[in-house]
Formats: C-alpha cells, structure tokens, sequence
C-alpha cells in the first residue's frame, strides 16, 4: 500500500451488503463473476439523480432534462475515458449480451453473407456463441472455433490456418469458467493482420485491469456494468468510430432518428444511431461513478491484489482433498472453478451456503466448454479488491468440512 | 446449520450407492431426465407389464439430492401399478411445490425426508427430476424430459 | 377523497425531486409524458436490493442469489398482476421502445413476408414507426396508417377497409402528442375480428388508468417502466402465451438457453427465451415497488385527478392568446400540447424554465403527426398525480408573460 | 430572470423582422440546414463573386434565437471576402461552444449578444445552425446540414 492510499480493509467498508449474516454466518461472498457488489458511492449517484435530477434526455430544454443530459452525457465521457475510446464509440446497452447481440444484428446482418467464416473460442461465454449460432441460422455463416488445451488455455498452435478466410473473430478477454487470460493483443493483431474484424468480451476484465482499446486494437468491445460494480441494467459496446459511421442501426425508434415520414427515416449518427428510445439514464450515471470508483482505487492496484487472492485461492483449494481444479495453474484471473470428487458441484455450494459463503454451481454459462472438459458442472470462487485473504482462509476450512461431509 | 435436515443420512446413504442404478436391458420405456442448468442427467427405465411396474432401473449422474431422490424413486414404484405409482408423484411434487406446504403425507414413507429441499428453491428441481422422468415414462412415452420449465 | 384515503397533498410528499426550486423558482414539473419522477418507496426498493440482496439470478444456490431470484421474479408477478397478465407473459426490456423492437425482430421476421400488411396511425410516436419501416425495408412487408381527423382523433370511418389483409395492427393506447384516448378495446376487437394480431403502445396510460389485456383482448402490450413513476432502463413487453411460445428468440445469450453445443442451442420457454443475459434485476425490482406504489393510491382514483388536471389545463391554456391546442378538447389525458402565434416552441418551453416550469418542446418524437398537422414544433405541459391545480394556474401566469414578451 | 440576457432587444427584434429575409434569385449558392429535434429550418443562399459575399439572404422558420442568429449573420457577411466571413464564423463558434469561454471578441460586435446561448446548452443549435449552414457554403458546396451530430 503506497502511502495516501485507503487500505483494503477500508475499502471493503465501501459496501454496504458485505457487513451482513448469512444463515448465522458472515457473508463471503465470492461470486463476483457473476455479479459484483456496489460501493456506496455508485448507489448513491443513483438516488441523487433520482431525487434531484430525473428527466428525460436530450430533446429537453428545461433545467432538470439538461442536467440530466449532462449525467447521461458525462456518463459516456467518463467510460470513453475508461477504456481510452472516443465518446462517440460508446454505446449504452444492457450489458455484454445485448452488445454483442448488437454486433451480431446491425454489423453482422449487414457484412457477412452465407459461408463467411465467424471465428469463436471453445471457452466462450453463451452469450458469444448464440448469438453467432442464431446469425449462422438466418445468415448461414460458418462457425469456427479455436480448440483449448488440456491446461485450459487457447491452443494457438494452427491459428494463422484457423484464422484464415475469417470475417469476424470474436474471442472472451478473460474466461469466466476457467479464469484463463487470453492474449488478448496479440491475439487482435494477428486476427487483424489477416483481415478479420475483431470482438473482445471484456466482461470479466473490464473491473479488474487497465484496459485501453487502442492498445488493444479491436473493433468491438463488450462489457457489462454490474460486473465492475455498477449497477444492473448497463453496459456499453465500444465500436471504433469507422465502423460504427457506416453501421445500420439496431433497434428503430426515437432518439436514433434525425428525421421520420410515413415513408421513411434518416438515421443520426454514432452513438445515438444505436440507442433507440428513452436509454438507462440512472444506470449510465450509476456506471460513470462505478469507473469513478474504481480508477480512484486504480486498476493496477486492483489487478495485483486480484492475483493475490488468484494465488492463495489456488494453494488453499490445492490443499482440498479429491479436488480438480480448472484452468491454468498461473497467469490467471482472481476466479478458480474446480470439482470434487465426492460431491456435485451443487451439493458444495449448498453446503457452502449454510456457511454464508457464496460461491456459483453450474455449467456458468459455458456448456460446450465443460462438455469438452469432461466435467458435468463445477464450482467457482470468484473473487474481487473487497475480498480478503481471511475470507479465502475461511473458504478452505468450509470446503474441507463439505468435503469430509460427502466422502 | 441445518444442512443435516436437507443431507439427511438416508439421503447421502442413496447418493453414495443408489440402489436399482444401472441398465434395464428388458425396459419397455426409458425416459432421459436432465436439468440443463447443472447437468443433472438420469436415465430412468420401466419395464411395464400392463399396469404393473414390474422393474424399474437408473443411470446418470447428478448430485446427491437427484441421485438420492431417484434410488428412493426405483424402491417405491417397484411392483406397484400405474395408479399407486401416481399416486405418490403426486403426493411427492405436492410436499415440494405446491403454495402451501401439505400435511405430512404418510403414504409417502422414505421419501418424506425430502421435504427439507422445498426451502432451498433452486433444489427442487434437482429432487423432481427422476419423478418428472416417471411422469413421463407413465403415459408409456418414451422421450426425455427437462427441469428448464417457465416459471409457475 | 375516500375515508382512509391519502390527500394527493400527502402523496406529494413521496416525490423529493418536486421539492426544490429551479431558477429561483420553485419546480413545477409538467414533463410527466417523457418521464415521471418516482417516489421514495421506489428509489428504496432499489437502495435496499444493492445494500442487502445484490446477486445474479436464476442459476444461483446461495441466499444473495436466492433473494435477487425472488425479488426478480416476484416484479415478473406484480407486473403481471398489474395488467391482468400470467407471469409466463411478462418479458421485461429496457422499454416501450425495445419491446416494439422485439416484437417486429422475433415475431415480425417470423411471421411476416413480403407484401404482408402492419396497420399503424398517423399518431404514432417514432418508436412504433420506424422499427415497422426498418422491417419494411429488411422484409418488405407494406405499412398502412389509419388517418386522423382535423380534432386530432382516429378517422374510424375506413376501418374495415384498412383493415384487410392487415397481420399486424399496432397501436398507441393514448397519444403522446395530442392527448387522444384511443378506444382500445374496440380497435382490438375489430382488428382481431379482421385476423390481425394486435400490438398496443400502452408507454403513456399505464401509469395512470387501469389495464387489463385480456379485457382489452390484445395479442402484445408494451410499456415504459420510467414512465410510471418506476427506475430507468426497464419496461415490458406482454405477449399472449401462445403467441411467446411460438415465438423464436430475440437476443441470443445466457439464461435463455436450456441446452448449448457447440453445434446448436435449444431455447427455453417464455418468458426467459426472451430474456438473454443479466436483466435489469434492481430495476424490475423498483418497477413492481412503482406498480405497487401506483395500486396503492388506486389507479381508477388517479385517472380522475388526471381528468381533474386535464381539464384546468385547457382552461387555463384556453385563456393564452394566441395559442392553438392540438388533439381533442374533451374526453382526452392530462397532457397539453400546444403552440403560441408568437413564440416558437424553443422559446416558449426556455422562457418557462426561467420561472421553473419545466415543458417540453419539439415534435416530442411524433415527427409525421406535426408535420401532417401543420406545425413545425409544440409545447406540451404533462401532468401526474403529484401534480396540482395551483402549479397549473402559475403555468398560464407564466405563459401569459411569455406570450406578452415575444407579442 | 435572467431571460432578458438570452433574448436581448436586438435579438428580439431581428427574430420578429428578419433582415434579407427572402429568396435570392441569382444565389451562387444555397444551403438548407435543419434542425430536425425542434423543427427549425432555415435556406441560406449567397452570391458569390469570386471570393466575394456579394450578397447574402435566407428563408425558413425557426425559434428566436435561431432566426435572429440568421438575419444578424446575413448583415455581418454581406460585402465580405470568404475569409473575413470565415473568421467571423470560427469567432462565432468559439465564443458559443469552445471548452473554455474565450474572451470577448470584438470583431464580433454586434453577434456577441449571443454569448449568454452558451449558458443554455439545448440552445446552442439554434443560434449557430445558419452559421453551419454558411461554412458549407463557403467551401461552395449546395446541400444541407443537420445539427444533428455526434456528441464532440
Ligand atoms: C465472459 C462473459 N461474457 C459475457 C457475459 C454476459 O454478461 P451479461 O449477462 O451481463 O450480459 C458474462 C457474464 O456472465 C461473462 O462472464
Ligand atoms: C406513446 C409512446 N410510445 C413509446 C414511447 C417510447 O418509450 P421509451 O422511450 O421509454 O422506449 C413513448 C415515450 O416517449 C411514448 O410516449
């Protein structure tokens, strides 16, 4: 901790819902990659839009509508400074699913044909693999997909091949399954340099490391809020300005027109193109304060101490016995998923409940990629800044116990 | 904790080694049960003789509470016919969802200790499968069943 | 007022945006048609959910989730309680505007081909406009509008005959630009009668009268959670259940899928098919705490106030020389567009705002209704509940100066 | 209030009596520019003669702001090279959009009235759609221009 910094410890008091029992225990809560927690500061930009502010954006011209354009504005402001795009290239949405369903609509209706090559990772998230299947359905693209290894990793060994012919290669930053960090830049320049445009599904990295997208290089980026502790109901796509200039629009309706007839409509242009209809004003505002929040703490600071806890995470679960752990043994995100020999990855986590510890069961929303691992479901601890090494302590001991219970 | 009330020893007992699990190569319906949402999946064969449930077989894998419910399922039906069989789907889906939790259902024997799971919502769907998969394999329909049902 | 009931004054007080001045003056908010302002009991519903319950929903086993879950799906159930609807009916969106768009995405690609008919009005707000021409144009589907009369009503006279070969009629409930009550109930039947399916745009009268689809017997409903007196970035569409259960999916992504291979994917039933990825959980949250609010007070007690205010105000508006109202003079909501002879519409709602009285001025996203009436831009006051008869007397004081400085 | 800042005599006057309010028959060129959020619309026609405004006038509807901001420009420009136009035209958008409020500016005279816009951000359109209307037809190009853009 460098001096003038807040500690951890003060920090966590940032978060009202942590301070609380769960069937007689103290939370933990580790599963912040499904969902993170909210610091006071993120909830309370909400209620004071509310109490102060609410109106309807941008064709207003009293005083409650310009401060609320300044909000939902400044919101986009503060994420195109977040993840160093223009705010032009940011476009509100719900979060990462309907970002990438976006691309998959207004970008992908308008530039793929039947045969184009869409390129995909074993590891994805459904929500960057349906919307591609449903494309391929009304479009008849082709669906490739990049193999992982034994280790988890993305086995990159004939990707110059696999990339070859591909018009769109949409890969996730960090897995939410089996914490593995993807190469994300150097995988965007290779995708580039054979002429794919390219999606990052930031969604599990967006609230714990530096991102730039242009350093990066992609074309698209999607995240959503209530993983970077905003609030739910955001989430934004970055598009480079180019390619959204020249992007059809998704949805129709108002706010996204310059100008309607009975007999058509001209189209403004990005962002406001591809934000039909009255946005998640609260919501954007809500976000901005979250990015507020955690660039306050800073992103370097919180990727290092998210390793932390990635590693310790590791060598308490390592000691459990009959357990498997997924994914990569180093270089990993601050989640670790894994099975147990005796136990089914529901009977963990309903035990580990009746402990106030919180921890995901499930496919997570990747099927193919456990269906790949051999593995029915898995459990998952993810962790974030407000987490504690006590906590992963903790984890070990009620672990040992479910254990113990079903061997 | 009350995890003993929802782990009850006969309930890990039938995990651990359920009883009737394997193939029934004599069946005359099987029906494959899963719960997408966490790859709950179980066979369940019948081998009906008229209204007679004459044998009844599992396979899958699943967790506890699934494979519990389902060893129990197999001892229960055995020998009995379609009518008694519905019986107790009934009397069992009742104790687990219906609004009002029911009066203790003797009838239900074993399987009462069941009942802990209607407090722990997200595991109800992991104790019906088997008996969804009996509902099914009932109406001599062959198929397979899912839990992913709209909310009710 | 009923014994045991709440004076509208008392009720005034929930609202702590109205409770301040603006330019000197205290806030009259007559910006209730773009947004409403929402009650404490609402911002606390949402407040409350992030300080004690926040978790991702559906596929948790621990209790944060198990409590998001209920909260989430106990808002599907007041919703549908709200309109009269089964739960399996309620698909919630961002808004009016996304669930049209669902709409003409899932059902209209699936349903429509070209040549095939969608009936309109000519009052309809944008967002029931363009997403019909973006279809027109990806479907070639034809639309049709039913024409309005010079009072500003729907010309019925043709109806039979615009309704021929019409698939889809779709509908706004009560305009936003002219106050225009349509007879819904009787436009849906003699639409069904004709074989259409039929959308109604309830965005402006579901927080203020009493709704039921299945009296109203339409097919679609869609509606505007920051509307009525809920949080941003939430609405719903209704859908008839056997409708949504024909119907292919939306969005493509998590929690609404059953089954994922790398393959193909099988969809779950309504409503989570519609449903991809993360809702909107705090903001369904605080929507059902609005419907709840709004039950509270009664809505058939709330159309009254309405038709109380609705009344003033054209009185009072009557007196502004100059001024031409727009839409019917009886049997109309409480809202008021209008222009001055003198000022233009820009004028009138900045001059107003210097006397904290918030207007709204433009073509309120109503561009061809303006544009056939004549009017390049109005104002429009629009009232709720919390609204009284004193702030409407000031708002023709204030007009009245207005109209003086610009005569 | 502090109204009778944004709506200055001068500014009054010249939305109520538009000055080279018209069509110009022999326009060398002419924009439409439009506003379509509000519904203002104004055609800006010149005369050009080389790189002389030889004479300028406009047609069109808008708010007061808007068709005042038209009229004064229409006074300013006539009779003035492309460059002095031009200069006029950057010193006119600075003074309402750039980040920080520059000095005044005296080269403006008259045209300075408008800087109290500046405070009303909603407005800014109005008063400066003729003067984008006047750049594009400096570099001589007949069209039209929206304010409808990106956020910058
Ligand atoms: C890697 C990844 N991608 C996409 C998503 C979908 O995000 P959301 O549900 O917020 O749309 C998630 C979240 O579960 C994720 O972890
Ligand atoms: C009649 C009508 N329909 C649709 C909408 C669009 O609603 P939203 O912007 O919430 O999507 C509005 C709101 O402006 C409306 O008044």
């Amino acid at each position: 901790m460098a001096a003038g910094e807040r500690s951890w410890e003060e920090i966590r008091k940032d978060f009202p819902v942590l301070d609380q029992e769960v069937n007689g225990r103290k939370l933990i809560y580790f599963d912040n990659a499904a969902t993170s927690q909210k610091p006071l500061s993120v909830i309370e930009a909400m209620t004071c839009y509310y109490e102060h502010d609410n109106a309807n954006v941008h064709r207003g011209l009293h005083e409650l509508s310009n401060r609320a354009t300044a909000g939902y504005e400044g919101a986009r402001a503060r994420l195109a400074a977040y993840i160093g795009a223009q705010e032009e290239e940011i476009i509100f949405t719900r979060g990462t699913t309907e970002s990438i369903n976006l691309v998959a609509r207004a970008w992908g209706e308008e530039y793929l044909k039947a045969g184009d090559v869409v390129l995909l990772t074993e590891m994805e998230h459904h929500s960057n693999i349906v919307p591609w299947q449903m494309l391929a359905q009304r479009r008849g693209v082709k669906l490739r997909f990049i193999p992982i290894t034994p280790e988890g990793t993305l086995d990159l060994t004939n990707l110059d091949q696999l990339l070859e012919g591909v018009k769109l290669f949409s890969f996730v930053h960090i897995s939410n399954s089996l914490g593995t960090i993807n190469p994300a830049a150097e995988l965007v320049r290779r995708a580039k340099a054979a002429g794919a445009t390219v999606l990052v599904d930031a969604a599990q990295s967006a609230g714990h490391l530096p991102l730039d997208v242009k350093e990066l290089g992609c074309d698209f980026l999607a995240l959503s809020g209530h993983k970077m502790c905003g609030p739910t109901g955001i989430g934004l796509l970055y598009g480079r300005r180019e390619i959204l200039d020249a992007m059809p629009p998704f949805h129709g309706g108002g706010e996204m027109i310059s100008t309607v007839t009975f007999e058509g409509s001209q189209y403004k242009p990005s962002p406001y193109r591809f934000e039909a209809g009255t946005p998640a004003i609260a919501e954007a505002i809500g976000l901005a304060a979250a990015a507020e929040y955690i660039d306050g703490i800073g992103r370097a600071r919180i990727w290092e101490h998210d390793q932390l806890l990635a590693r310790e995470g590791l060598a308490v679960l390592s000691q459990i016995p009959g357990i498997r752990i997924l994914g990569p043994l180093d270089h990993r995100a601050g989640l670790v998923a894994f099975t147990l020999q005796s136990a089914h990855a529901h009977d963990v986590v309903s035990m580990a409940d009746q402990e106030g510890l919180a921890l995901r069961g499930g496919h997570h929303c990747t099927q193919p990629l456990l269906r790949k691992l051999g593995v029915p479901a898995s459990s998952r601890a993810s962790f974030a800044f407000y987490n504690t090494i006590e906590e992963i302590h903790r984890m070990g001991e009620i672990l040992k116990k479910v254990q113990a219970f079903f061997a | 904790m009350n995890l003993e009330e929802l782990y009850q020893e006969v309930i890990l007992d039938h995990s651990k080694r359920p009883r009737n699990f394997g193939p029934l190569p004599d069946a005359t319906v099987t029906v494959r049960g899963d719960n997408p949402s966490c790859g709950d999946e179980i066979e369940l064969s019948l081998k009906l003789n008229g209204d007679q449930i004459e044998d009844v077989k599992f396979t899958g894998q699943g967790c506890a509470i699934c494979m519990a419910s389902a060893s129990l399922l197999t001892l229960k039906v055995k020998k009995k016919d379609k009518a008694q069989a519905e019986t107790l789907l009934t009397g069992f889906k009742d104790m687990l969802t219906a609004p009002e939790a029911p009066e203790s259902n003797e009838a239900l024997g074993d399987l009462q200790i069941f009942s802990a799971v209607r407090r722990f919502p997200q595991r109800v769907k992991c104790a019906t499968l088997s008996w969804r998969a009996l509902e099914q394999a009932l109406e001599a329909h062959a198929g397979s069943v899912t839990t992913e049902e709209p909310a009710s």
